[in-house]
């Protein structure tokens, strides 16, 4: 489902952009999803909160624990999508003990059930993803994958090959939040000489320039912490609204003008 | 393509666990429990980590060089003390494993000089270690020291209050102790937090994981590195004991490397282990499956699968979950896990003091208060001989011994 | 009836020192020093404690037992560790014997172990002792908890204030600890208070002296006890060196019992004995000959005769007079005794603990200084071979060094 | 000298008694003296006050401190006392590292020269003694030895052979100051059937009701804390006198009432 949408929309000559926001972190953040969706996103990542993010740097932390802090729980997070549409796909991200403790098959029918049909687990590599990805599968639920700038060939063949939906290329040996380096590049570059899938850059996408360096070799971008920094700073879905319809336009222009491919 | 992907070895041959506490192969699987949960960027690093391990292990060289720092400088085989007057007083054989003696007080020198060595011998110059009371993080600062490597600890921030003289040994040995203000600001979180500094610079660090938890290969390596506790016991049983073995073999778990050392020695005997939590640190007793830090194994979560802090008097206990080979130990039988309170340390460790004259961790005082109740309760035969590990010396606990007197 | 009085043997035969560190007969002389300067009231529980020494040395069930009580409880052989890097930094073959992975820190539980069993095979139930630093009543109070006897600690307001912790690791070991609020209300006062203390119950208590002072035969007694550790260093070394023995053997020197045990292993030697002295408390650097506690040997005294206090960063060293022998073998140019002050401690301590991961006492440091200071200024020939003893753990300095630092 | 006088006074019938002051307690200390004197003391005895007085509970432990917070030295304290006259014999007691520290031979000469003709060294046994007791015969001092509860028969017998002046017969085991108790009767007992030498008997002796149970076996007391607490109390040497006059009356108000030895 959510690879049809992404492939089609790549195939339009746009260039990808999943914005993410922390379920929970606000009592209104569902309007950050409608306001993303507004602003031109072609799919909205939900990070479900988990105690212990390990792949998380401080920004991203800081907005789990505070949506905890405000009493969230993965069932109440997905109650309150199920009760919106919202017109873009829906990604949810979370933590592997979450999906143990409701167990992978419970856990993924309860994500399509609420209108949330892709799945990434960073926690979770390829080696271990054999019953969640059953499980998802038999759901209809997308498990995408991540790939890193250390993964080895013969590796990122596997994983491009096993990734649903996407393929989640993480720019850094980092945290979310951490600088955007050009290892991605490579990285993006490798996965789409192994598969036709989409190929999305994360960790460290924080500007449009960011942004437009990443599409010089992925198929698009996820920005994450950039966005919740200002979340936590207090930006009102509107004014991430605004900042998300800033990174489409660039992506879009810089799409326009280089329609030929012929990027640098 | 495939359409579901395989689980698949990371390197090599998978040799299945066929034994009691054997090599759990390179799913790192101890039955249901272990594997490799960590972010794709660690992946490689935890192949080549057991990769360099399955090799050094198996190298004679390397057995020898290790063999000789824990002899020559942490002080091993340390001793088995008979516990004359506190085994007269309960009517049993007691037998102390004393790891209190070990260079920088405690158990975790074992694991620490064989990481050191290994780390050294894959070309890393930096040693990364997570510590909670301390006591890892000295033993990480002491190797690092001895071997020419730069340290650096992650300690909660509560911890670092709480332990203030064993941050300040870190520092005197030239470790750099970096504050963990996440989350609870205790051991869990800086074992977070010293995984994702390790996906900064897994080329030049080796990741010093201080238990038998973490991703694979590090519960079976770090047990491996431990055995020689148990290895050790085992021969000086058999010299003490006209039986041989004792009847049970005892330690408490925290991650759960002292036990998984002292066990390994015994798995193949008919002694009856037994793992000892700290109640408010009880994973089997309290925790569901679950995963975390890399590994699946019981885990203390709340009933949103949300990870609770662990509260023990003893800050090496504080840990919500168990090192995956004892999940697999408890469902398989092979040993029991039973619970201590907070109230039952300190008069154990006490009684241990006047009646031995050790001074034994609060940690360690976990065993013995459970071999003290279950000799008083009479679940303990008369005259059984009961082996304790005592996984560290008092001194890092007077503060907290203190504060509670 | 005589007119002038005849020194006189306390009891038995005089057998005369013949050889370097032998037996001092009963006069307990080396040399000129040593003796036994008590009150009458003392001369019979010296006595009776010379002969039951000299009768349990020569009983071979005495040495067994006190063998194993070293072994199974103390963690006997310690160590002897080559220090690698600091060998490479300095051009010398450096060795340490590691007193400081002995049970409660230091080698005074060697000493305490024996007179803990003397005094129990005198019938005795308590133990008496001084400490300043607190290691010696630590050692008196684990022993006596071991052996089932009362403990009865002597420490001045001073060192109570600043060891804290040590005065709470012998309350919790059960010992009852005196503050002595006389004098200057350090090691040399409560040394004092203790030898009051023993006149008013000699019948039932034993006085367990920390270092090789006092009356005769505790500096010859304290030696023997200690002697394990040159012994043992002596075997090791023959195992670790080619040439069979160290050129240079060094220990610092409080009372100086660990360096009188150390040297007793090696008198026989050509190695050169080296005393380290703090030099706030150089009784043979700064000393004159006098008499205190029972001994004549140097002792540091103002211009009319009054003791004087010793000052330096180790309360360990922080005592007036030096053991008797220590004078006999100056005298003699048997061993040497040199001085390293305050100063050049911490960064030896500090520089041992980065080089070779050992976080030493600052009594200990002081031996490491000098070996430090010896070998950067060449007085050591390039890639002489030196054992030093690492008399104690530095875990009780922390707070000392945490202030200093 | 000492010995004459004392058995001189023995044999008037007179129990003896011997007060002790700290040297150099007061500017004014040597005016204790004149006053012991002139209440019947028989001999005097002077504390030469010592860093670490092994021997001496709290009181005289703190007299010594005060004296030598003062200031005092052996020396100042001898030439005080040459250039006073007493009436009555005086003993220095001290401990034997002012001994060594001045050399034995000069030390006894010194005390000789200030009028001082004996010596008390608690912390020298008969064992140590030779050199010491050699250079005060020299000087024409009397080193007085010790006995104590735990000596045994035949040690008492070479100690009261060795003594001079008399034998100190230390009634309990015990500091100065400790309590008086019964077993020093039987040590004087034992004394005086072994030497003819006036035996005194010291420690913990306090009260005239202490010394008159003393005298019952010895031959007389040396009193030193009792004193010395009211020194230190502020008792002026005026006071201290009529203490001691008022010892030297229940003494010999005793020694009259009962002229035939009956005590019982
Ligand atoms: C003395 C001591 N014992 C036990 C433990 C618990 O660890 P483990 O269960 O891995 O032996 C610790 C951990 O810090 C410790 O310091
Ligand atoms: C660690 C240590 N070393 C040395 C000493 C000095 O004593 P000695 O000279 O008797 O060995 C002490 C005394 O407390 C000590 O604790």
């Amino acid at each position: 489902m959510i690879e049809t949408h992404l492939r089609r929309r790549r195939s339009e000559g746009r260039s990808l952009l999943v914005p993410y926001v922390t379920g929970g972190i606000r009592a209104d953040w569902i309007d950050y999803l409608t306001a993303y969706a507004r602003a031109g996103a072609d799919a909205i990542e939900i990070g479900l909160p988990f105690s212990d993010p390990i792949l998380d740097g401080p920004v991203i932390q800081e907005a789990s624990g505070r949506a905890l802090r405000r009493g969230v729980t993965v069932r109440g997070l997905l109650d309150e999508v199920a009760a919106v549409r919202i017109d873009v796909p829906l990604i949810a991200m979370t933590y592997y003990n979450l999906v143990v403790h409701r167990g992978a098959a419970d856990f993924c029918r309860d994500l399509a059930a609420a209108g949330i049909h892709g799945l990434i687990v960073p926690d979770l590599p390829i080696d271990e993803s054999a019953s969640l990805a059953e499980a998802a599968a038999a759901a209809g639920v997308d498990l995408t994958l991540l790939a890193a700038p250390t993964t080895s060939a013969e590796r990122l063949a596997e994983i491009a090959a096993a990734s649903r939906g996407f393929v989640y290329a993480v720019s850094t040996m980092g945290t979310t939040g951490a600088q955007f380096a050009a290892s991605g590049g490579r990285l993006a570059a490798d996965l789409r000489q192994l598969t036709d899938r989409p190929v999305l850059l994360a960790f460290g996408v924080a500007t449009p320039d960011d942004a437009l360096t990443a599409v010089q070799s992925a198929d698009g971008v996820v920005i994450g912490a950039a966005l919740m920094r200002r979340v936590l700073e207090g930006g009102t879905p509107d004014e991430l609204g605004a900042t998300v319809a800033g990174l489409r336009k660039a992506l879009d222009l810089d799409a326009g003008r280089l329609p030929d491919g012929a990027r640098p | 393509m495939t359409e579901v992907a395989l689980p698949r070895p990371a390197t090599g041959v998978t040799r299945p666990a066929a034994g009691v506490m054997s090599d759990p192969g390179s799913s790192g699987r101890f039955g249901e429990y272990g594997g490799r949960y960590v972010p794709e960027s660690l992946i490689p690093a935890c192949a080549e980590l057991e990769e360099a391990f399955r090799d050094a292990w198996a190298d004679p060289r390397f057995r020898r060089d290790l063999d000789r720092l824990l002899a020559v400088h942490a002080g091993r085989p340390t001793a088995l003390t008979p516990a004359w007057r506190l085994s007269e007083e309960l009517g049993i054989n007691l037998l102390l494993k004393r790891e209190d003696l070990a260079h920088t007080g405690s158990h975790k020198i074992n694991n620490v000089l064989g990481q050191a060595l290994l780390a050294k011998r894959m070309g890393k110059t930096r040693l990364l270690a997570e510590t909670g009371a301390g006591q890892h993080g000295v033993a990480t600062a002491t190797a690092a020291a001895l071997l020419g490597l730069d340290a650096t600890v992650f300690m909660g921030e509560v911890d670092i209050e709480r332990q203030a003289l064993n941050v300040f040994r870190m520092k005197m040995l030239g470790a750099e102790v970096i504050p963990v203000t996440s989350g609870t600001r205790t051991l869990k979180d800086s074992t977070s937090e010293a995984l994702r500094h390790w996906v900064t610079c897994v080329d030049e660090a080796h990741y010093c994981l201080g238990s038998v938890m973490g991703p694979h290969p590090y519960p079976w390596m770090v047990r491996e590195l431990q055995r020689v506790v148990g290895d050790e016991a085992r021969r000086q049983c058999a010299a003490e004991l006209s039986t041989g073995t004792p009847d049970y073999v005892v330690a408490c778990i925290g991650g759960g490397s002292n036990a998984a050392g002292t066990f390994a020695g015994f798995a193949d005997t008919g002694a009856q282990l037994v793992g000892v939590e700290a109640e408010g640190g009880a994973a089997v007793a309290f925790g569901q499956v679950g995963v975390l830090h890399g590994f699946r194994s019981y885990l203390l979560q709340d009933e949103n699968g949300q990870v609770t802090e662990a509260h023990s008097i003893a800050a090496g206990l504080d840990y919500p979950g168990i090192g995956p080979e004892h999940a697999h130990l408890r469902d398989t039988g092979r040993a029991r896990y039973v619970t201590v309170g907070d109230a039952e340390v300190i008069p154990a460790l006490q009684r241990l003091a006047r009646t031995e004259g050790i001074l034994c961790a609060l940690e360690s005082a976990h065993a013995i208060a459970w071999v003290i109740r279950a000799a008083e309760s009479g679940e303990l035969p008369p005259w059984s001989t009961v082996l304790v590990t005592l996984s560290g010396r008092g001194d890092k606990d007077m503060a907290t011994l203190m504060e509670a007197s």
